[in-house]
């Protein structure tokens, strides 16, 4: 129901009659934090219109009043010193209604800034994010130290489980921001910040960072898939194995040229001689939505142009444009594209 | 009081002397009046031609102009880039500027508007209209004054000039480290937003100074603190203001500075620091920068709104109070700008009502003016039409800060086009109208002429209208997840229409403005000769010639009321005794303006420019090497000693200062 | 109105002077490979400047050696390729240092990137396949950085790591090697 | 229609020079004092900021700087307020004689003071760049050291006034006045600078 006045809210685009996609606005209603947002923002939205109501209703009754009679050019003699009494006691009454107004407002937003903290209060699963420039680095935490999971710029979150992000950043400020799903927390070298949500709906949401961090920021999204407890598991578990050996020729000399040359000095592929740090871990990376951190969709395609020129396609980024012959090129993406 | 011994013969001979030549020194009054003591008083005061008397000058009223035409040039590059902006957003995935030109554009727009035109020109406009308002003859302090100006003018013209040569800072205006830091932002570009930050500070600090004590200690008799008029309220507020705000910014940025190129760790988390204390300490002046902005915006409103209505704004002491208690509010929010850092959620709470706080005095303000209206007879001309729009634009701004003021709203909203429509509501609307609105109105004052209505009416409902356009539709841009300074957005998220028409609404703005300005240029040669007092106003500004003489007011007048133009029945009680062979004016008493003391004024002297010039090298060069501020001590003590030195070393009977 | 573009014309003209040879701001990143660093042939001891005449400086050297955004990537793979590992902070441990003006295999900029791009004996391993010719160069301008060779106004004060080193844009420039005057 | 003037009183017998809150310059002076009583406000909140998120302050393996030279200072600045405030007294009585003799002795006491603020940089115990603690405490010295220059110089120039003829004007009796004003303020603002510098580590 909160999902339908979001949609009022935004009604004016819809009537613009524009192709509209929900999943980046805040109307989403598909999690426990936006629902009690949304329900705040309407609250606030009320009380303001009737602020503003009141003032350009003056506004106008001031204006008809007195603009008619009379020549308009004398300056009144006399009494223009005493102020009108009937004013003096409309600017008590104002300040009480302005006061009033600000209060129930600050009361309303203290009880949605409880009921939001206290939303996901025991979490279930616990993940750390952490911002780079210009992607996210993503590890599920767990007990014990084989069942954690690596991957990046995609968080995979069962529908209905409390999880709690721990935010960090390796570099300069970032901020974590899925606004369908919560509101956003800082990523702040040499702090830990964190964030607790619960999403209520099945669905794909995308985030992006929204504190300015450099030349890419733009281009610094996160996929957030909300799945069945059953679905994420599925995930989850695939995501433990490693990656399959090359089968056919081509992604063998694939395998070869990524394993040993410019590659494997940044990235780590799970169950292979790469073990880069430096770069997202590519264990899986065939089977996640977006290349280079949501700046554009996976695809055969894709994949050939930015591994060809990464520097055209993010300038500024830190994979360098290695400039491959066409049949490593080839033989590279073939490979990558078996890493499900 | 004097031990008679401890003066030697030949001084108290010299005492004796001066005391006779005293009685011999021409003032103004009843016998010494009209044209002859106007041609008198001309030759005293008038500057010296061509470029070196341009350079030298320390009359108020050309340092204003400067300060006014200045700003608009920067306003106007400013809105340059925010068309380059504008154009780039207007389709999703547009490659039109590459994210590193983007980058520098919103930092430069951001740091242009905010240091090189919304503060300067709010101070050019108080440097030529409150001297005359509070009937004095010169601002106090002028050298100082011309010295502010040609700070601020260096400093703009190095950041514009960084920029042409692609050194230009990326980095936003905020800067924030460690993205700002020397491991992040290699090379110079950060560095020199640093030093535009020490620039722009130096000269607003200084002319703060200037326009505290003039308009304490330099106000007509009789003009109490209770008769001052709420501009010169409202500059005295943001002066004050300044003084206080500034220095926050200044010491961040030098301490960035000293990171960048001394290897300090202020800000290295790794070594103690924290990047934190960089956002307390800009927000510390960030935010009440904005009311800095806005708050002799206010003055404007209420000048304009006196004299449409023939009515002096109602509750004039409750307006004072507004401006008070927003002044000291303003200082206790800084935080609601760092609600997403992770600060202890206790504070979050009482940021959330202290926000919500200052939107009671703005409230206040608002309902006087709208009482004003109510009680007088309004006459819509384009000043007033610029009013109007204000209320209406500003409240929606200030109410959408109300929403974000919210902690919960503030952490969807934060950093989000929903704010980018906010500040722009605020600044534009609440800063900007009455700007062009007050422009209008002091136009003749300036000139001696009119601008042309209709031109004004047309530019007035574009810049209205086309404003609206342009930022109300960001509101949901920012709803449907668009971050700030991103330099393009994928398409398929529902935002290409809503920047598809702030971009439109981007450009009928700037056309508006170019009315705007053909309307002043035009107006400057054909436009219709002003009488004294055009819009039939009631403050002291209007009560010499427009243009003013250099000497502003031939006898100093005395002021019995609120409304002292409205008030005088043809007669306008002045003060006699003035020298007219030197420059002198009137120092009253800080409150009940009376008669105190007689105050040289400065001659024209080309040691502003220098020691702004010394200056100006030195901060430049300290960007490449520290040493230079070493070095640069010595030509810059040199300067400003020989500023106070005094050219003659002869006594006079009474102090002149050459 | 003329008289403050007078002034800022005036003005203008100083800061162009100042703040003149400014492409060492433009972050550039080769999206071509840039051919081979060291002529075939050429082997340590000819590269040592001891030995025969030495071999002209590298056109591309400009490109690197006083580029700030190039010397900050350098800086940037210095710690992500483990240099510290051998060389720290410059100090030097299993690796020689690289904070003093000793070059074993020639302090040019394309030397530097010659011995990181081949590798040295005693331990230096060979970077050409792991890195791309762009990054090794950066890598090379940031090293010879470290001995204070380019200009101070290119080179950044300080990382966001802890170090005791002292800052980059305060290190006393070396006394130049007879090979760089060579060119230089 | 300007309105012709109509005369009241003459203002041809008003002093042109007053001491204190009349005159002029001495608002400049308060004006620039509270700039720069922000300045050294802000700093000390920096320093304290960055104290609140330490565990031992000096951090760990740094010693507190050495008291000596610091507390020589505070001696010497504290002493230099007698012969300073004997100028005041002197400007407020036009006893321009006891001004000209005492002048030199201030300027003195300056360079004593600046020669020891040499020694206090080298007995800090840290360089700027070793960390945070030692940034600010260094950047705090600094900015003491810059306003004893400015005092400094200004006494100066007004000292080689004060030797000329103008020296016995009112205007520059009021500008002694008001620069033994400042320097009282310079004064008082190293006690809380030195109380941060060399004892709040040592708490």
């Amino acid at each position: 129901m909160m999902g339908r006045r979001g949609a009022v809210l935004s009604l004016p685009l819809l009537l613009a009659g524009c192709d509209y996609q929900t999943y980046q606005s805040i109307f989403s209603d598909a999690s426990t934090e936006v629902h009690d947002f949304n329900i705040l923002f309407v609250i606030f939205l009320i009380v303001c219109a009737i602020m503003y109501a009141l003032v350009i209703g003056f506004l106008i009754a001031a204006i008809v009043r007195r603009s008619r009679t009379g020549p308009a050019d004398v300056v009144e003699e006399g009494r223009h010193h005493q102020s009108n009494p009937a004013m003096r006691t409309g600017l008590i009454g104002w300040t009480a209604l302005v006061g009033t107004g600000l209060m129930a407002l600050a009361i309303a937003s203290f009880f949605g800034d409880r009921s939001m903290a206290n939303a996901a209060a025991n979490e279930k699963l616990s993940v750390n994010v952490t911002g780079k420039q210009w992607w996210w680095d993503i590890t599920y935490n767990s007990a014990d130290a084989s069942k954690m999971v690596r991957t990046a710029n995609e968080l995979h979150l069962p529908v209905d489980v409390p999880v709690h992000i721990y935010l960090k950043s390796d570099d300069v400020i970032h901020s974590f921001w899925v606004p369908s799903l919560a509101g956003k927390q800082d990523l702040i070298p040499g702090r830990d910040n964190d964030i607790t949500l619960v999403p209520r709906k099945i669905g794909i949401y995308r985030g992006q960072c929204a504190e300015f961090c450099g030349a890419d920021h733009a281009k610094m999204a996160l996929i957030v898939n909300v799945d069945s407890y059953a679905d994420f598991l599925k995930w989850w578990h695939h995501q433990l194995e490693s990656a399959p050996a090359p089968t056919s020729p081509l992604t063998q000399a694939g395998y070869n040229f990524v394993t040993t040359r410019q590659c494997s000095s940044c990235h780590a592929i799970a169950g292979t001689p790469a073990n880069g740090t430096v770069g997202p871990d590519l264990t899986h990376l065939a089977s996640r939505r977006s290349i280079a951190a949501g700046a554009m969709p996976m695809s055969e395609g894709n994949l050939y142009g930015w591994v060809a020129d990464p520097q055209s396609l993010k300038p500024g980024n830190h994979m360098p444009t290695i400039g491959l012959e066409p049949d490593q090129l080839h033989a590279v993406v073939a490979y990558l594209e078996t890493l499900k | 009081m004097t031990p008679p011994d401890s003066i030697p013969q030949r001084i108290r001979a010299q005492d004796e002397r001066l005391a006779r030549e005293r009685g011999t020194i021409a003032r103004d009054g009843p016998d010494l009046r009209g044209a002859e003591l106007e041609a008198r008083l001309d030759r005293t005061w008038r500057r010296t031609p061509g470029i070196i008397g341009w350079l030298a000058t320390v009359d108020h009223k050309e340092i204003g102009r400067r300060y006014i035409i200045t700003a608009l040039i920067f306003l106007a590059l400013g809105g340059v880039l925010a068309l380059a902006m504008r154009v780039q957003l207007a389709r999703p995935d547009s490659a039109l500027i590459s994210p590193q030109r983007y980058n520098e554009l919103f930092t430069m727009h951001g740091s242009t508007m905010m240091f090189l035109f919304a503060v300067p020109v709010m101070e050019g406009v108080a440097v030529y209209i409150i001297p005359l308002m509070v009937g004095t003859r010169s601002t106090t302090f002028p050298r100082l004054n011309a010295f502010s100006y040609f700070m601020y003018l260096f400093g703009g013209v190095m950041l514009w000039v960084a920029f042409l040569l692609n050194i230009g800072p990326d980095v936003g205006w905020f800067a924030y480290t460690p993205l700002s830091g020397p491991e992040f932002s290699p090379g110079k570009r950060a560095d020199v937003w640093a030093q535009m930050i020490t620039f722009t500070e130096v000269s607003a600090l200084a002319a703060a100074v200037v326009l505290i004590c003039t308009i304490l200690k330099a106000r007509a008799p009789g003009m109490t603190l209770a008769r001052m008029p709420l501009f010169a309220w409202a500059m005295l507020v943001q002066a004050v203001m300044i003084v206080f705000a500034m220095p926050a910014v200044a010491l961040c940025s030098s301490m960035l500075i000293s990171d960048r190129l001394v290897g300090t760790n202020f800000y290295n988390a790794a070594e103690h620091g924290d990047a934190l204390l960089w956002q307390h300490l800009f927000w510390f002046f960030g935010h009440p920068e904005v009311y800095i902005i806005f708050i002799p915006a206010t003055g404007f409103v209420s000048v304009i709104t006196e004299t449409f209505c023939r009515r002096p704004v109602f509750a004039h002491a409750v307006v004072v109070l507004a401006l008070i208690s927003t002044g000291i509010l303003a200082f206790g929010l800084w935080v609601h700008h760092m609600f997403a850092t992770g600060l202890p959620r206790v504070g979050y709470s009482f940021y959330t009502s202290a926000s919500m706080t200052v939107a009671i005095p703005t409230g206040l303000q608002i309902f006087c003016w709208l009482a004003t209206i109510w009680d007088g007879r309004p006459r819509f001309q384009v000043p007033m039409l610029y009013v109007v729009a204000f209320i209406i634009t500003f409240v929606i701004g200030g109410l959408t800060g109300v929403i974000i003021a919210a902690v919960p709203l503030d952490l969807e909203l934060h950093d989000t086009y929903f704010i980018v429509a906010h500040f722009h509501y605020v600044l534009i609307g609440g800063a900007v109208f009455p700007l062009l609105g007050i422009l209008t109105y002091w136009y003749p004052k300036i000139t001696g002429r009119m601008m042309s209505e209709t031109l004004g009416k047309i530019s007035f409902w574009m810049v209205f209208l086309g404003f609206q356009l342009a930022f109300f539709p960001m509101h949901f841009s920012g709803l449907l997840g668009m971050p700030r300074r991103v330099y393009t957005y994928p398409a398929g998220l529902g935002l290409e229409l809503p920047n598809l028409l702030s971009t439109i609404g981007a450009f009928i703005v700037a056309l508006a403005v170019v009315i705007f300005v053909v309307n002043g240029i035009v107006s400057l040669y054909r436009g219709m000769i002003a009488p004294p007092n055009p819009w039939g106003a009631a403050t002291l500004e209007w009560a010499t010639t427009s243009p003013p003489p250099p000497y502003n007011f031939a006898h100093i007048p005395v002021v019995e009321s609120n409304t002292p133009l409205w008030d005088v029945d043809g007669e306008m009680p002045v003060v006699t005794g003035l020298r007219v062979d030197e420059k002198e004016t009137l120092l009253t008493t800080v409150v009940a303006a009376v008669p105190d003391l007689r105050e040289p004024i400065p001659e024209a002297s080309l040691w502003p420019f220098i020691a702004s010039v010394a200056v100006g090298i030195v901060f430049v060069a300290s960007i490449f090497s520290p040493w230079a501020l070493a070095f640069g001590v010595v030509p810059c003590a040199i300067a400003i000693a020989a500023w106070f030195w005094p050219k003659e070393m002869k006594r006079h009977p009474e102090p002149v200062i050459s | 109105m003329s008289s403050p573009c007078r002034a800022s014309l005036l003005f203008l003209g100083l800061a162009a002077l100042t703040l003149a040879a400014c492409d060492r701001e433009e972050r550039h990143s080769r999206s071509k490979p840039i051919g081979e660093t060291v002529p075939a042939g050429q082997s340590p001891d000819t590269i040592w400047p001891g030995g025969s005449q030495p071999s002209p400086l590298d056109p591309r050297a400009k490109l690197y050696d006083n580029n700030a955004p190039a010397l900050s990537e350098g800086q940037y793979l210095y710690t992500q390729m483990n240099c510290v590992g051998c060389h720290f902070h410059g100090g030097g441990g299993m690796g020689p240092p690289l904070m003093d003006d000793e070059w074993r295999y020639g302090g040019r900029i394309d030397q530097i990137a010659a011995s990181i791009a081949e590798g040295r004996p005693n331990g230096m391993p060979a970077w050409r396949n792991k890195l791309t010719e762009d990054q090794i160069w950066k890598l090379a301008a940031y090293v010879r950085s470290l001995s204070g060779q380019p200009s101070k106004d290119a080179v950044s004060s300080r990382t966001e790591e802890m170090s005791n080193t002292t800052p980059g844009s305060l290190t006393p420039r070396e006394p130049a090697h007879s090979s760089d005057t060579a060119e230089q | 229609m300007i309105p012709a003037p109509r005369f009241t009183d003459s203002v041809a017998e008003l002093p042109t020079t007053k001491f204190g809150p009349s005159s002029l310059t001495w608002w400049g002076i308060i004006g620039f004092m509270i700039i720069e009583g922000a300045f050294f406000g802000l700093a000390f909140a920096a320093y304290f900021y960055l104290m609140g998120h330490e565990q031992g302050w000096p951090p760990e393996g740094r010693q507190a700087p050495n008291l000596l030279w610091g507390t020589l200072f505070t001696i010497v600045i504290l002493l230099s307020e007698i012969p300073n405030s004997m100028v005041k007294k002197a400007a407020r009585q036009r006893d321009v004689p006891t001004i000209r003799r005492l002048m030199p002795v201030i300027i003195g006491v300056g360079v004593v003071l600046l020669i020891i603020r040499g020694f206090e940089f080298n007995n800090l115990n840290c360089r700027w760049t070793d960390d945070a603690y030692s940034s600010i405490i260094w950047a705090i010295l600094v900015l003491h050291t810059t306003h004893i220059l400015t005092d400094w110089g200004d006494t100066v120039v007004l000292w080689a006034l004060m030797m000329t003829d103008l020296g016995w004007e009112g205007r520059r009796l009021v500008d002694t006045d008001e620069n033994s004003m400042y320097w009282r303020y310079v004064w008082l603002l190293w006690i809380p600078v030195y109380l941060l510098i060399y004892w709040v580590p040592r708490l």
